[in-house]
């Protein structure tokens, strides 16, 4: 661990934290700031299948359509700046030269001539692909078949040369474990996996990123835990679906938190990823800006915390939507219209120092509803970064208190008679809090045993993290 | 109520076109359309500025020193160019079309009468906005954009049964069919025109349009060619009467929407 | 005019008007309440093309797939209550009792099955077509052709008679006029078109929907200016779109308000139409619940008002979206998050009691962006409900006193720097003003001289309005 | 801070599984699907208990009075099934599914053990996820119900290249192929497969499923037969042993998704 890791909070207190301000504000792009007293809307889109068929196709639908839709309709709406996110599909991964190159270079063209002829504030972010195999080896040198690792590193490279302006991804880092645990409500084997195996593949990958991004003087972006807690999320569901306990996803994700901060311990600098529900943790402990999804994601997923998600983010987005025809307009621009008039609303409330009763609204509009969502309304969020910076110098404690912290509070708020479970939900908020509290005080110690105990879980090979 | 007038409104939400008001020179734009002969510039500029009421001694004057059809091209037409370019380029607006169109009309009677020959037009089109859709403003629009590009056309009105659309076209034998459609429910009756017109062994491009159609529903019956607006009318209606065909139109079409070819 | 007319206001001052509370409040369906403290989403739709090829494909896509997939969606996702929306299509108008019959019977099978097992309060309203054709003749025995005039009356029996909670319908009265006059910007043809004639109609047709939603017991909803003011406001479009000067637009609008009023003079109760954006006004003459869409109606078409439009809503809608599959769902479960999501923000704003705050957001977001969404503020719409029942005795009179109210309201702003105007919309408004000062002050010159003025008006007849 | 503690939650947005949470009985649903005998219904509450530890002594037991066949088909089967309930109902999560699955794997192991002839399964499936696509979440909870439903499942993991499939199924001759895609640039492989397969003479029902595919996409193709959510599986599966061609599953489809049939 050669990072440098976060033992205290960037902010005084919980109340601080606010949407559209950061206390480390970016300035990026075609003249996009973030997290300098304004909220802008990310929007994010995937092209038609069978669009990936060849690269002309590709280009023209990333470019001429998806990209100039938008810049298009942000002008008619008058929305002074937005920020797009490009989602890399496998064929871009898995050859970046041919597939990649073109689109990158193509979108910010197409994003230049609007910035020039109207001034609207712009600026893309690249998510890359990140499609290494556990089974196969995460690490360099090591997947002789798809050379996914190398492929993920050139990946940056060719995103950062040729026209992005921030650089992020969703690492898989001890999702084989994590994957494994989340089916079999097994909390401890996902806080080996995404807690400790994640944070060790972040500390592996990230400093490379903030590198590539260094070299090009473009901004290292963040992470997010996709791979695992959003999984669990997805899993948990609405309130119908009852594929995994919500109190068992509000634990996974609040320990997931503690591993997504690695990105920026190693140097990255915000806007994190808008699906990673553990912004407004890592904004509580980091200051930096951060990018949310919910109310205006409808097109990409429904979650019990749509309009809590806007609390504390800097960029709102749509989290993805396949480009085809509405009545309205093709659906990048309809979805635009409904995240930038969202980031209208939170931008009137700033002006007018409403901000923070905004905030609140967004808060009780959610706060009760789920215990994910309960756990990262600001004041929770705060308390739980607090937990993490206490033991912040071990990826084990610090993951664990994250969890045993989040846990608490749900069972405080349950135990009030506010936040209310589901008897399965109690059940297995009783058993994580059981399972957690039994495991030992010594990293070394945690690290042995979950050796023992997960050696068996497909696709895990020890050698992916060094161990 | 909270303070409204303190708002920066510019910086919530900022009014692109009146930040680029300023930008736009009219002048120059005409400058390159209009002809040098000054009778007929004359019979350009009544048309560019919604002179209805010079437009017919103007027109006489031109006729003078002038063959009809040289006033019809490089007078009212050249106008009517003009008015396209500002129009497509959000100077004007529609209804200054409107009134243009009103001068470019009363020109053309004159300029006709003058002719020896048969009045000519470019081409013609059968227009109708599809059976059960009572929305017909988007069609009426393009209807006065082709009429004033020069080209003949036979408006169905709206709500118009399949089979008066295809009886119209075996009779009238149009270089090109329109039809406009706002509910995704009346759209269907496109395909079955053209399935009908094939029966009867004609080909000949069928442009779509209108709220609910979008390209690929268009693209996904023989003839069909999608149009976004109605000042693509013209382009489209150009390439066709140089010959294209619905193949070809649709092949090239991204370029011809855009104005490229 | 048998009918009451309006010449008082009911409520007491702009400030009292706010979103999810209406005077005279409404309940109805299975136990859904209408502006009683509380805004629930109305979701409309429409069917794949292709499904109205038959009554069976069609009663499925609109019972098993629609409906079903709403209910479903507001049950996972918690909403306490909603509307849907049937826009009825052409078929459906055409022949009422073989096509539209199963499907409003149908429909609302799926709903109490939801109610009963989850209480999930809600009710449908359906919108019948009004497909009348001036040129073939809007009253009954008038158009032997298509028997149109008879088959929409018959819409509203056979929606009554199996299941619709709520009537409402966007009639087409003077349509024809307003139609020639908008693409000229002739604002007293416009005047003619719809405050004269548009009244007309509606004086004609209201009683009748009255009466069969009475012996029903059913709620007599609204109606809208979609066929004028929608057509006005949709031409003048985003930044962009010049078909139409915004001023024109938004005077067109107001004009509009006072021909809408007629509905609720005859007895409708409301809610009115989501896309009658005459709604604010409406609501501050008559008190009546007000259905209204913007930002969450981005599917369907974009404004310069999206937050705006919620600021005095009672029921908050998408307008429509075509049925078809998302990363998040169908489009319907979709856009029914964004509407219900942004109903929870407003209902957690009158929990603790910032409602008024939030009304006043969503209002500085949009109030200087456009004359059409500055004119329904509610402040301004306030003003020109008063012009209006101050003239309530005269359809011509009113209207041209809410026309020139909002100009001058519009005028008066542009001058103090606040609302901007570009050099047309300037130009418009000045000749609006002059154009609208030049009219007689006696309704029966005025009628004299438009029937002369508009006697050429492809498919004006006079009889049509039994004049 | 507005006074969070002041808000009736329910009022805003409702919690209608907590709603719903008394009215449902599992011991209600699990009397009418358990086996009279004593000691079968040993077994099966041990699979639907998760009793793992328990389950291998029961099924020793009941061996000694019922042959392995009827063990498995109204022991632990029967166990499974009530999981199958219970889940679809939404009283278990996914995760007792796992476990149950585990214990009934174990009681497998012994019963199969005690059978003279080979061992039978239901029948036999071919699964994947698509070419290029790591996410195969789904396509695991997918096989385990499927393999708890008593069919064999050959797993050919993620991202797996379409000529893999193809040989596999050469190979294997199982009575489905499935394939699994969460991403629209993926799910492309679908149908380059089946073509590989109509090449081969082979035409048996291709289930595609998975966050990007959608019933339109999959229906697009021959063979192709689409399911929304992996509880599908076992009662697409059971049609397709009762001999039902990919033409029939996609005409009944609704009708079998909804378990009406
Ligand atoms: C005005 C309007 C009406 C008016 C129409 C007046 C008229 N004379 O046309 C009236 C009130 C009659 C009306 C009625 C109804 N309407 Co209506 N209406 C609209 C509205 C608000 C605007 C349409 C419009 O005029 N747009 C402006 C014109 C200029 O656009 P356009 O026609 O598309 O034309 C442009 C291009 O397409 C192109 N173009 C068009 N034709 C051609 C031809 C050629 C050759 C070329 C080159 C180009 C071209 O050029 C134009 C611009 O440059 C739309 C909203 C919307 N988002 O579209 C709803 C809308 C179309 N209506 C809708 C509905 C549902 C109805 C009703 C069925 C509602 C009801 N149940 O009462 C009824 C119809 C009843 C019936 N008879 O069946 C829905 C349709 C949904 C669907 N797709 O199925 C819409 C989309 C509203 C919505 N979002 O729900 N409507
Ligand atoms: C978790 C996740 C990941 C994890 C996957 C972990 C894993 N082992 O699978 C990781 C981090 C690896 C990942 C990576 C990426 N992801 Co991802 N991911 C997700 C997420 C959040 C959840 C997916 C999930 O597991 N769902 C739960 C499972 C249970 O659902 P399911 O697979 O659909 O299965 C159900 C049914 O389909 C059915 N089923 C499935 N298979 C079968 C088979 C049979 C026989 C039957 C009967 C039924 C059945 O049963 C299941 C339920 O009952 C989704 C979000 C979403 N909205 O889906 C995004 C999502 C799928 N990912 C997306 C993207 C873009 C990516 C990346 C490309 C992003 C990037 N640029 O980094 C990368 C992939 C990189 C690469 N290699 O190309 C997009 C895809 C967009 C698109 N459609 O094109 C999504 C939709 C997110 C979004 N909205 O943008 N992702």
């Amino acid at each position: 661990m050669a990072l440098k890791n976060f033992t205290k909070m960037e902010y005084g207190s919980a109340d601080e934290v606010v949407f559209g301000d950061a206390k480390y504000p970016l300035s990026y792009g075609l003249g996009l700031k973030v997290g300098a007293g304004f909220v802008s809307p990310e929007i994010n889109f995937a092209p038609r299948p069978g669009t990936e068929k060849t690269v002309e196709r590709l280009v023209k639908e990333y470019v001429d359509y998806i990209t100039t839709d938008i810049m298009n309709r942000a002008v008619t709406l008058g929305f002074p700046s937005l920020q797009l996110e490009n989602e890399w599909i496998h064929q871009m991964g898995n050859d970046p030269k041919k597939y990649a190159a073109p689109v990158v270079a193509g979108q910010k063209a197409v994003m230049k001539k609007f910035n020039e002829e109207y001034g609207v504030a712009c600026a893309i972010r690249h998510t890359c692909a990140d499609p290494r195999l556990a089974e196969m080896g995460l690490r360099e040198g090591m997947d002789k078949t798809h050379m996914y690792p190398e492929k993920t590193i050139e990946s940056f490279e060719v995103a950062a040369e040729n026209g992005a302006d921030v650089l992020s991804v969703e690492t898989m880092g001890g999702k084989e474990v994590a994957d494994y645990a989340v089916v079999r409500q097994d909390i401890r084997g996902w806080l080996f996996g995404i807690g400790y195996l994640g944070s060790i593949d972040m500390a592996w990958i990230w400093p490379q990123i903030v590198d590539i991004a260094k070299k090009n003087k473009i901004v290292p972006g963040g992470d997010t835990n996709c791979a695992g807690a959003n999984t669990s999320m997805f899993m948990a569901g609405g309130y119908l679906d009852k594929d995994i306990p919500r109190t068992f996803s509000a634990v996974t994700r609040m320990i997931a938190s503690a591993r997504t901060l690695v990105a920026i311990e190693a140097g990255a600098t915000g806007p994190d990823k808008d699906c990673g529900y553990e912004g407004p943790v890592l904004k509580c402990i980091s200051g930096r800006p951060s990018a949310q999804e919910g109310k205006g994601a409808q097109d990409a997923h429904a979650d019990l915390m749509g309009n809590l998600m806007a609390h504390t983010c800097d960029l709102w987005s749509n989290e993805s939507v396949e480009y085809h025809s509405e009545f309205g307009g093709s659906s990048v621009q309809c979805w635009l219209g409904v995240i930038g008039y969202e980031a209208a609303l939170m931008n009137a409330a700033k002006q007018l120092k409403q901000d923070k009763v905004l905030r609140d609204l967004y808060v009780a509009s959610d706060r009760f509803r789920c215990p994910e969502g309960f756990c990262i309304c600001f004041d929770n969020a705060y308390q739980i970064g607090q937990a993490i910076v206490e033991n912040g110098k071990s990826y084990y404690l610090r993951s664990k208190a994250a969890g045993l912290k989040a846990a608490e509070l749900v069972q405080a708020s349950n135990d009030k008679g506010k936040l209310k479970l589901s008897k399965q939900e109690k059940d297995t908020l009783n058993k994580i809090l059981t399972d957690l509290n039994s495991l030992p005080d010594e990293e070394g110690k945690f690290v042995d045993w979950a050796l023992k105990e997960y050696k068996n879980v497909p696709a895990f090979n020890p050698k992916n993290y060094e161990l | 109520m909270l303070d409204f007038d303190a708002i920066n409104a510019d910086k919530i939400l900022t009014r692109y076109d009146i930040k680029m008001e300023s930008s736009e020179k009219p002048e120059t734009i005409a400058a390159r359309i209009l002809p040098k002969d000054p009778a007929l510039k004359k019979v350009a500029e009544d048309v560019m500025n919604l002179k209805g009421k010079l437009i017919e001694d103007d027109v006489k004057a031109a006729l003078k020193s002038n063959a009809p059809e040289i006033v019809i091209q490089d007078g009212l037409l050249k106008g009517m160019d003009v008015v396209s370019e500002l129009y497509g380029r959000g100077i004007y607006y529609l209804p200054h079309v409107m009134v243009a169109a009103d001068a470019f009309d009363k020109g053309m009677k004159l300029a006709e009468g003058a002719m020896s020959t048969e009045k000519k037009t470019k081409g013609t089109a059968v227009m109708h906005a599809a059976e059960g859709d009572p929305h017909d403003i988007g069609k009426n629009i393009a209807a006065v954009l082709l009429k004033s590009n020069g080209y003949k056309v036979i408006d169905l009105g709206r709500d118009v049964l399949v089979d008066t659309v295809v009886d119209s076209v075996l009779k009238n034998k149009p270089n090109f069919v329109t039809g406009t459609a706002l509910m995704t429910t009346t759209m269907s009756a496109f395909p079955r025109i053209t399935a009908k017109l094939a029966e009867n062994d004609v080909h000949i491009p069928f442009i779509g349009a209108g709220g609910a159609v979008n390209r690929e529903f268009v693209e996904s019956f023989d003839m069909g060619v999608y149009a976004v607006a109605a000042k693509d009318g013209p382009h489209l209606a150009a390439k066709i009467i140089d010959g294209w065909s619905w193949h070809r139109l649709r092949e090239k079409w991204d370029d011809i929407i855009a104005g490229k070819i």
